[in-house]
Order: structure tokens, then sequence, then C-alpha cells
């Protein structure tokens, strides 16, 4: 992964987010104006931000929110690293797992129990389980199940850094260390 | 600093308070003397708990959080009851090379028990040592202080099961 | 008594990265480089508390020596040539801090020193921008039994700077650390309630020195804990004094 | 009493002893003990008793004689028969045999490279005399050396003696005991301490169990010496707790030898005083380590502080003191009594003497042994070893504990002394030697140190309270089938950076059991890792990814 990618003139950009709240989704509108020069160096071919529906082949840079917390989660994480050249942690979510991680230390079931059966006042209490992926024990930062090119850390990551960081990747260029930004 | 300590009195009337307290008279009530006087409390009472902590802090002037950090800094101190009977597995590298996992195993299937748990009617307590230091003999656990060879788990299972029903 | 902050004793001529300094041969190569200019990351160490040499970021390397040493308790020698900055210790810092941040639960972005930790702030100015070392997600207590302070185990790194201020300054020692290795922790007095505790003066001693959000007053949403240490070397000066 | 007293009492006992037609020396140490050896010394004490032999045979509860295996071991003397897996129902056999044929079928052959292979300084005495007995010690030349310390010589010729004699520290290190002593000597101040390392810490080792249980007073004796050679007047023994025969033998020959006057104050009518008390290890192998051993003597947590300060400088409560451990302080009175030069001429040029092993693990005879340094691996295990049993493999002899290495079949030839061992990635450490074979898995056993090693950590450093941790965690990864090669990779990053940054000998050699067996075995990581597989069988690999699990 550490090959220097030579990036088309425009290239195609996915986004996701996984467990995680979209706050750095919301970041990375707050770039503003320079979404405008954005626009004619970047086709988004994949994100909230758009409509489309399965993730698409050849993406060559996939900005990925949230941590690993569902099965679902570990089946789009690899499918999204299989079809991506660069693959950017976005986020503290993604980089370390975060407050999704605060239940880490618990049991799942004993979570689950507590948030829909004893808390509140629910009427018929359930734990939802048909049509909802199931909850992993642990929810794990994305380096833990697929190879991460970026790390860009940040609750949210501000929209300069994110700058700084598409810029870079424009450039053809995996900035490493030189991601020198805040956790939280 | 001899009124302090003279105000203090033991948890308990309990005799067993006048051999702790020869021990720590024979040191000089020297804050240097915790561990020796908690050798002491633990060899008479079998664990230290808190009463027991607090009174030797006082006695010897040492901070309560002190003695704690000292008590459970050290393995061989406990702060809980320990069971009727105490099995101690040897852990060390000749005895995990002849295979005292195994034995560790048939134990802990057999009582229900992991180390450093006692079984819920208070008959044994399972442990284990890093090294007993009896490496020739190796398997080595000791049932009740009594070094045992070349153990194989049944045998042991079978002599703890013996020592419990006595 | 000549009190021990006080450099004294022969001057002794060294090199730090290359640059001729001096300093007393009481002093230690953490103190020259600093009346120098020249920074040494550190977290354990607190001007104003003893030096255990315990977190091992001030590790430098000293010409002629394999062994990598702490600034924060070495003493400086005459010809000695130190380099503080090299890519070997950076590497070595940099895992220190992933160490301490895969030790326990370390969420940043909800914790009431947010923007003023150490350990965040480190962490950024050493390139630590992920972890790649295992996490460990330990279930970690919280204990805000005490009236005005909390303490988050989550967060506590055991620099033990809390343990040093109560008994070196304060006096009173309610903390000590129990157990060992990972499953050391802070505690107060027999590992009880930091609010029943009978020998904490509620100072807040512990608190202002902490480095990151484990010990903080209560009441604070987050990023809002910043905290006061010009107390403490203001204190050790005064004692010194009265010597 | 003085030194004439001393010979008189020495040559008294002698005559005493000639008086008896026989002795008999049962082995009360622990391993023999653990075989029910105290029934066997109540079986011939009642049957003398009952043949009214009281006159002429004694029975003698003595130390090791070595072959811990084939315990308990019966030692008939002068005759020099030595009786293996001995009964207590054999006692009336073994007792009406006296002067005649050995009772055949009980005989242990001594005349086999075990016995004749190995040569005793350290074990000269152990499985001779009476563990209990001051006289039986003072017989056989004990007490001669610090006599001959306190009226013949200076404190600074005793300290050149053990300089010319090459002796290095037993306890793992290999500094020069010489130079060591030679620091304190000079190191400024009145009071200084002479402590002795007996928190025997390496899981399989018992060197120093055997020495204390089997001689203690001539642990005592170098210690006095010592601290004759440095200017100190009070020592401690800080002695494991899980020792409980050791501890009652060592308190029982302090107690003797200040009845005697050969410790404690005026020794042997000199101006000398030198007072010795126990204390008692509590279950922390940090306190191996001098900074940690001295801080859990003072009442605290046994946690090291960096060095410098050197304990020589800076030990026990502020005062220069001089740390020895067992082995080293039991080499001195012979090195007293045959001098430096004699000393100097056994073992190799480096490595001057000899060096008590306990050699277990898969090998024939697991035991005690004591042999000239420089002496091969080979002949070690297959000569005094007798070989590995089952006919299996040879894999691995570890050595050094949780701070050594594993050593592999092609440096079998290679001799044993402080140099050649950490030539190969390993150490002398306190003499634990673990022979391993086809049927040990390399990761296995490094994960078992690192697992030694996470729990032994005090925590105050964060490279050895973490960094071990992690480093179990990836070894379980390897053995439970889960690890890719980036785990591989982290592993050795975490090694390096462990082994650099930790603040005491603990963290700092924790890697070492890891690195020796990645250098030699590497074949066996990667089976785990990239075939999901684990050649020796050890490891279940229980979540190995179901496509290729085995």
């Amino acid at each position: 992964m550490s090959d220097t990618p030579r990036m088309p003139a425009r290239i195609r950009m996915g986004t996701i987010w996984l467990e995680g709240c979209s706050g750095c989704h919301m970041s990375f509108l707050d770039m503003d104006e320079r979404l405008i020069d954005l626009a004619d160096k970047i086709e988004i071919v994949f994100s909230p931000y758009v409509d489309a529906k399965a993730i698409p082949d050849n993406v060559d840079v996939f900005l990925v929110e949230g941590g690993i917390g569902s099965d679902h989660d570990m089946e789009v994480i690899r499918e999204i690293r299989r079809k991506t050249r660069v693959l950017v942690a976005f986020g503290d979510c993604a980089v370390t797992a975060n407050v999704p991680s605060m239940r880490n230390g618990l049991d799942v079931g004993a979570v689950l129990r507590y948030g829909y059966e004893e808390t509140g006042q629910p009427i018929q209490p359930q734990i939802p389980t048909q049509g909802i992926p199931a909850l992993l024990p642990q929810v794990l930062p994305v380096h833990e199940v697929v190879p991460v090119d970026v790390y860009m850390p940040g609750c949210p990551p501000s929209a300069d850094l994110i700058h700084f960081v598409v810029g870079e990747v424009l450039e053809g260029r995996l900035p490493g260390r030189g991601v020198r930004a805040r956790f939280g | 600093m001899t009124t302090a300590v003279a105000a203090v009195s033991p948890p308990t009337d309990d005799k067993r308070w006048k051999m702790v307290e020869t021990t720590m008279r024979k040191h000089g009530h020297q804050p240097n003397a915790l561990i020796e006087t908690l050798h002491k409390v633990q060899e008479l009472f079998g664990f230290l708990d808190d009463d027991a902590l607090r009174y030797v802090a006082r006695m010897l002037r040492v901070p309560l959080s002190k003695v704690y950090g000292v008590a459970t800094f050290y393995h061989y101190f406990t702060l809980k009851p320990q069971g009727e009977h105490t099995c101690v597995v040897c852990m060390g590298t000749a005895c995990y090379i002849k295979g005292a996992a195994t034995i560790l195993e048939a134990i802990e299937d057999a009582f229900g028990i992991a180390p450093g748990q006692t079984t819920p009617d208070g008959k044994l307590s399972l442990l284990t040592a890093r090294c007993l230091g009896s490496c020739g003999i190796a398997p080595a656990l000791t049932i009740d202080g009594r070094m045992n060879a070349k153990g194989d788990p049944s045998a042991v299972v079978e002599s703890l099961r013996k020592v419990i029903a006595t | 008594m000549t009190p021990v902050p006080i450099p004294a004793g022969r001057v002794k001529t060294l090199k730090i990265d290359g640059r001729d300094v001096s300093g007393y041969e009481n002093q230690t190569i953490l103190e020259i480089a600093r009346e120098n200019n020249i920074h040494i990351p550190t977290l354990c160490n607190l001007e104003g508390l003893d030096d255990i040499g315990a977190c091992r970021l001030c590790l430098v390397e000293i010409k002629g020596l394999a062994r990598l040493l702490p600034a924060c308790v070495t003493r400086v020698q005459e010809g000695m040539e130190v380099l503080t900055d090299t890519e070997r210790l950076r590497r070595h810092r940099r895992m220190v801090i992933e160490l301490l941040l895969s030790e326990r639960n370390h969420v940043c972005a909800v914790c009431v020193s947010n923007g003023h930790c150490e350990l965040q702030s480190l962490a950024q100015t050493l390139g630590v921008n992920h972890v790649h070392v295992p996490y460990r997600y330990p279930r970690m207590a919280v204990d805000a039994t005490h009236g005005r302070f909390g303490v988050d185990h989550n967060r506590c790194i055991l620099c033990t700077r809390c343990v040093r201020v109560c008994d070196q300054i304060e006096g009173a020692h309610t903390w000590d650390v129990a157990g060992r290795g990972v499953e050391a922790m802070i505690i107060s007095d027999l590992k009880q309630d930091w609010g029943a505790s009978a020998t904490c003066t509620s100072c807040g001693k512990c608190v202002q020195v902490c480095p990151t959000g484990a010990l903080f007053v209560k009441g604070k949403a987050v990023g809002e804990m910043t905290k006061q240490r010009e107390f403490l070397p203001y204190l050790t000066l005064m004692r010194e004094g009265e010597k | 009493m003085t030194p004439e007293e001393l010979h008189e009492l020495a040559q008294a006992h002698l005559e005493a002893d000639k008086k008896l037609s026989h002795c008999l020396f049962v082995c009360g140490a622990a391993a023999c003990l653990a075989a029910r050896s105290d029934a066997v010394i109540e079986a011939f004490q009642a049957a003398v008793k009952a043949r009214g032999l009281e006159e002429s045979v004694a029975v003698k509860n003595a130390g090791c004689m070595g072959l811990c295996a084939l315990g308990p071991l019966v030692r008939v003397e002068p005759a020099g028969v030595l009786y293996q897996q001995v009964t207590p129902e054999d006692a009336g056999a073994i007792l009406d045999g006296l002067g005649g044929p050995p009772v055949e079928r009980l005989v242990c052959p001594t005349d086999v490279p075990f016995y004749q292979r190995q040569f005793n300084i350290v074990l000269e005495n152990s499985g001779h005399i009476d563990s209990e007995s001051l006289d039986d010690y003072v017989a056989r030349g004990g007490y001669a050396a610090l006599a001959k310390a306190l009226t013949a010589m200076t404190p600074g010729q005793v300290v050149d003696e053990v300089t010319t004699s090459g002796l290095r520290g037993r306890g793992g290190g290999g500094y020069r005991t010489g130079l060591k002593w030679s620091t304190v000597a000079k190191a400024p101040g009145q009071k200084k301490y002479v402590i002795c390392n007996a928190d025997e810490g390496d899981p399989g080792a018992f060197m120093d169990r055997s020495v204390l249980e089997s001689d203690p007073h001539r642990v005592l004796e170098g210690m006095a010496i010592a601290a004759y050679a440095v200017g100190a007047n009070e020592g401690y023994i800080y002695v494991r707790a899980e020792y409980p025969l050791a501890i009652k033998r060592l308190a029982d020959a302090i107690r003797k030898a200040q009845r005697a006057g050969v410790l404690g104050n005026a020794i042997m009518g000199t101006t000398f005083s030198f007072q010795v008390d126990l204390r008692l290890g509590a279950g922390a192998f940090v306190c191996g380590e001098e900074t940690a051993l001295i801080s859990s003597i003072e009442g605290k947590r046994g946690t090291p502080r960096p060095r410098p300060p050197y304990p020589a400088e800076f030990g026990l409560w502020g005062r220069p003191t001089l740390i020895n451990n067992v082995e080293t302080f039991a080499n001195v009175p012979a090195i007293v009594r045959n001098g430096g030069h004699w000393f100097a001429s056994i073992g190799t040029e480096k490595s001057a003497g000899t060096k008590v092993f306990a050699l277990a693990g898969r090998v024939v005879n697991t035991g005690l042994i004591e042999v000239p340094m420089g002496i091969t691996l080979r002949e070690i295990i297959y000569d005094i070893g007798g070989g590995i049993p089952e006919g299996r493999k040879f894999k691995a002899v570890q050595t050094g504990g949780p701070s050594g290495g594993c050593i592999p079949q092609q440096y079998l030839d290679m001799p044993v002394d402080y140099e050649s061992l950490a030539q190969v990635g390993s150490i002398m450490g306190s003499g634990g030697m673990i022979v391993m074979d086809e049927t040990s898995c390399m990761v296995d056993v490094a994960r078992f140190f690192m697992d030694f090693c996470r729990t032994e950590s005090c925590g105050r450093c964060v490279p050895c309270r973490v960094g071990t941790t992690h480093m179990h965690t990836l070894l379980t990864r390897i053995t439970d089938g889960s690890a890719t090669l980036d785990d591989l990779a982290l592993l050795e990053e975490l090694c390096e950076m462990v082994k650099q940054t930790s603040l005491c000998g603990l963290g700092q050699t924790a890697p070492n059991p890891v690195i020796s067996t990645l250098r030699y075995f590497r074949d066996e990581y990667l089976a785990h890792i990239v075939e999901k597989r684990c050649p020796a069988g050890v490891c279940r690999m229980t979540r190995a990814p179901k496509e290729v699990a085995v």
C-alpha cells in the first residue's frame, strides 16, 4: 500500500459512514467554497451525498467514517478494500473506534438488553433481530480489519485537515505521519 | 509516637494478634517491618482483611494506601479467605514442559474452579505458583503444603477428592 | 544544608544535539536541555516532584553508550555527547504513546480534558495518528464518590504524579499504586471510595497535576478541564527556603 | 569460639564419627522430601533402635545428592553406596546388609557420567553432612575460611583473593564479583550492608533452594567473609517464602552459628561483628533485580528504580550495599580456603570455577549438577543427563529462564560459559536448564515465558507493563491460529522496543525468549501463521479460519 498511487485527472471518490455519527461527513461539507474547486477534480461515485446503491468497482479514494461494529460493516469494509486504491480512515471512529468502542469492555448481550429492555419504559420490550446486522463483540478500528493507507484523526477532523489530506491524495501523495492531527 | 501506637487496639481479642504484635515489636514497630508483619498475619489468619491491614498500618505508622499497595504487589499475599484445603500447581518451565497445564485443566474441570478461586463449599482453593523449585520431579504440585511429585492428571484429581473427603 | 534544587557543584560542559552547553554536576540532562530550549518530551516528570524515570519518553542517546538513558534522572557528565531527537528515539517515543493509548480506554472526544491533555498533545506532536498495537479495552471504573472531584481509571496512565504530589507535597499519602503489571491501578486508602477516604484533605493537588482527564473537577463538560500547576514549583521553592 | 576451638571441635567430631561403624545419609531436601524421605528417615531411626545399633550407626538428615528424579536417595558411608527410590520398608534390609554386599535392587550406580563428570565446590558438602548440624559442617572444614580471613588476612587481601579467583556473579549477569566487592569496600560510609539474594525466581531453577537446604552454613560463611572484606556489619538474606524448608534451615543455622560465636558479635574472638537476619520474599520475580530487592527489604513495593546510582554506592537505606546471590557466596569459602589461583584454574579463562545447573525437562536424569565451566551442552545433556527419554529427538535447551533463550541442536558442542551463551542469544542465568524435545512447541514456550513476564512486570515503566502484555496477546494469536504476518512484524517491533527502553533487567530481557526462538525456529512461527498448523501438535489453533484449518 506504500506505493505512491498515480491519480487520474478526475478521481473516483467514495465516502461511507459505518459505526459513526456522520459528523465527519458534516465536517467534509464545512470545506464550503473549496468544495467547488474539488468538484472539478473529484467524481463522487458512492456516498451518503449521492444516490448510488452499490459500491462500484475501481474507486480511487474511499473516505471511511466510523468503526467496524457489525457483521454488515465487516462485509462492506472488505468489499471497499477490494475495490479501492487509497483507503482513508476518516475521523476518530475509523482510526481508533472512539465513542462506539466504549461498549467494548461490556458484553454485547448486556448492552442490548440494557438499551432495549431495561432503560426507559418500553411497552413491549424486545431486542430487534430481523433485518438488522448483528453486532460484533467489539467495535474495531478499520485498520484492525483491513489495511488502511491514510489516517485522519479528529472528532471530527477539521475541514482544513480534510482539505489537506484530499489535496495530497489528489496529488498522488500518501501523507503518512505528515498528518499531525489531534485525536478528539 | 509511642502514645499513638498504644492507642491502637487489635481488631478482635483473638489471641493471635498478640503474636502479630510480637513480630512488630521485634522490629521496633518500624515501617519497614510491613512485609514481615503481613507474612505473620497471613500465616496466622490465612489471609489479610481490611481490619488487619488497618491495624498493621496504624501500628507501623504506614499510610493505608501504601499498605494496600504492598499487600497487592506481592502475589504470596491474599486478601480473600482460602478454602479448607489448598492445592498449588507449579507452572514453572520444567513443569510446563512436562504437562502442568493439563493437570491444571483437569483440576479446573473436576472442581469447577479457576486458579485463585475456592469451591463454593469452601473445601478447596486452587492456586498456581511460578516455580516451586522442584523441577527435578516435574510436574510438581502441593496439596496442603505437601509436595506431590510427577503428577498425572487423573491421579491428582483422585488424591484431591480423597483429601477433601476427610 | 544546601537546598537540592539549587544547582550546585562543579560546572560540567557537554554537548546536546551538537550544541555546547554547560550545567552543574547535580543537574540532570533534562534540566540542562530545558535551560537551553532543547525540547525533550516527558510525561511522568513534573517540576517539583521527585523523578522516577518511568514513562521512558525522555530516553536519550549518549555517545559511546549502547544503553538509552532517561534524561530526567541522568546527571550531566563532563564531555557527554547527548542526542535527544534521533530516528530511533522518535520511533520508541511513538510506541510509548501507542502503548499508553491502547492500554486503557482513551476516548478524547468525550473527555473533560480534550484539548488540554498531555497525552493527547504528545500524540499529536510526535506524529502518532493511529495505534497499530492491539487495543486492550479493559473494563475500568469511575469513582465519583468524592464531593468535588472524580477519578476515571479509563484515562489513567499510571504516571503516579498524583501519588507523589499527595505524599511529597500534601503529606497525606491518600493515593498509592495497588496490584502490579498491567493490572496496577491508583487507589485511595484501602482501595475504598475516594469520598470515604479518611486521609484525603480534598486539597485537589492530585487533580491539578494529573496529565490527562483521569482526575478531574466535577461538573466540567468535555474540554473544560484545564489544570493549574504553577503552585508546584512555587511550593517546592518555599519549602526549600524554610529548611 | 576461637579459631583454635573451632579446629578442636572439628577434630573431636571426626573422632566421634570414627567410632561409628556406619553412617546413613538420607536426603531431606525438597524433591526427596516430596517422595516421602521424611518417612524413610523415621523408618531408619526406628529400625536402628529396634536393632540396638544407636552406638554404631548414625542416621542423618542430609542434603541434595543430585538425582532428584530417583529420590528418596540414601548414601551409606564409609562404603560409599548410594541407594535410590528407597521406601520405609527397605530400611530393615539396608541396615541388615551393612558390612556385607549392598542391597542390589536399590543400588544407584555412582560410577556413571552423572556423578563422574561433575566437579563439586558449591555442592561439596551436599549429601555428605547433616544439613542441620553445625558440627558436621565444621568437621568438613567449615568456617575455617572465615577464621583464615579474620586472623590472617586484611579485608583488602580478601577482596584481592576474590578478584584473583575470577569469580563472576552466579545470579545471571556474570558481573565480576571482585570488582563489585572492591567498589563497595571503597564506597565512603561507616555503615554498609551485605545482602544475599535467595529469591530464586526463574521458573525452572532450584539451585539456590538446594544449597540453602543442604548446606546453609556455607552461605552464611560466604556472607561473613564478604562483610569483613567490604566493611559491613549487618546483612540480610532475602529468601523466597515459597521455600519453607530453606527458611527453617537458614534460621536454625543462623541461631547455631551465633551461639557458636562464628556469627554475631566479636566473631571468633576478633573485633569483627556481623549480624544476619532473614527477610522473606513474597512472590515477586522482579525482586531479583537489585534495586527492587532493596525496596522490598525496606518493606515497600518491589519496584526497581533507575541505576545509577548503583547499590554499591546507594543501596539499602541509602547505604553502600553488596548484593550477591546464594551460589556466589557459596563459592567464597572455598576460594579463601584454597586461594584465588586454585579457583581460577578451574573452568575457562573468562569463566572461572564451576556452575550449578538444575537439569530438568525432557531429559533422563533430572536433578542438580555442578560442572566446570567450559563443559559442552552435549556433555551435560547426553552424558550427565543421560539423553532424551523415550527415544525422542532433542529440539532445544533453554537456559536463563524468562531472560534467556532457547539453544538449538547445532550449538550442542558449544562450551558453557558466559560469553558463548550470550553469543547464541541466551544467557548463563542462574542455572536453570530445561531440555525440550520434539513434543515442545517453541512458539508455545515463548508464549509461556511472556505470560510469566507480563504477570511479573511491576508495572512501573510503560514498555514493560504494556509491551509484554501486547507481546503475549500477539503470541496467543499465533498459537490459536488467528495471527497474520503483520502480527509477527509487530511482535518483532515490540521485542526491539521493550528491550531497548524498559527501566530494569526484567523488561530489557523479557523479549529474549521470543527473539531466540524466532532466530532458530522461525519456521515454527510461520507454520502457525501461514499454514495454521502447530508442528509439535501442542497448540490447538482453535481460532484458525476454517478453510485452512488442519
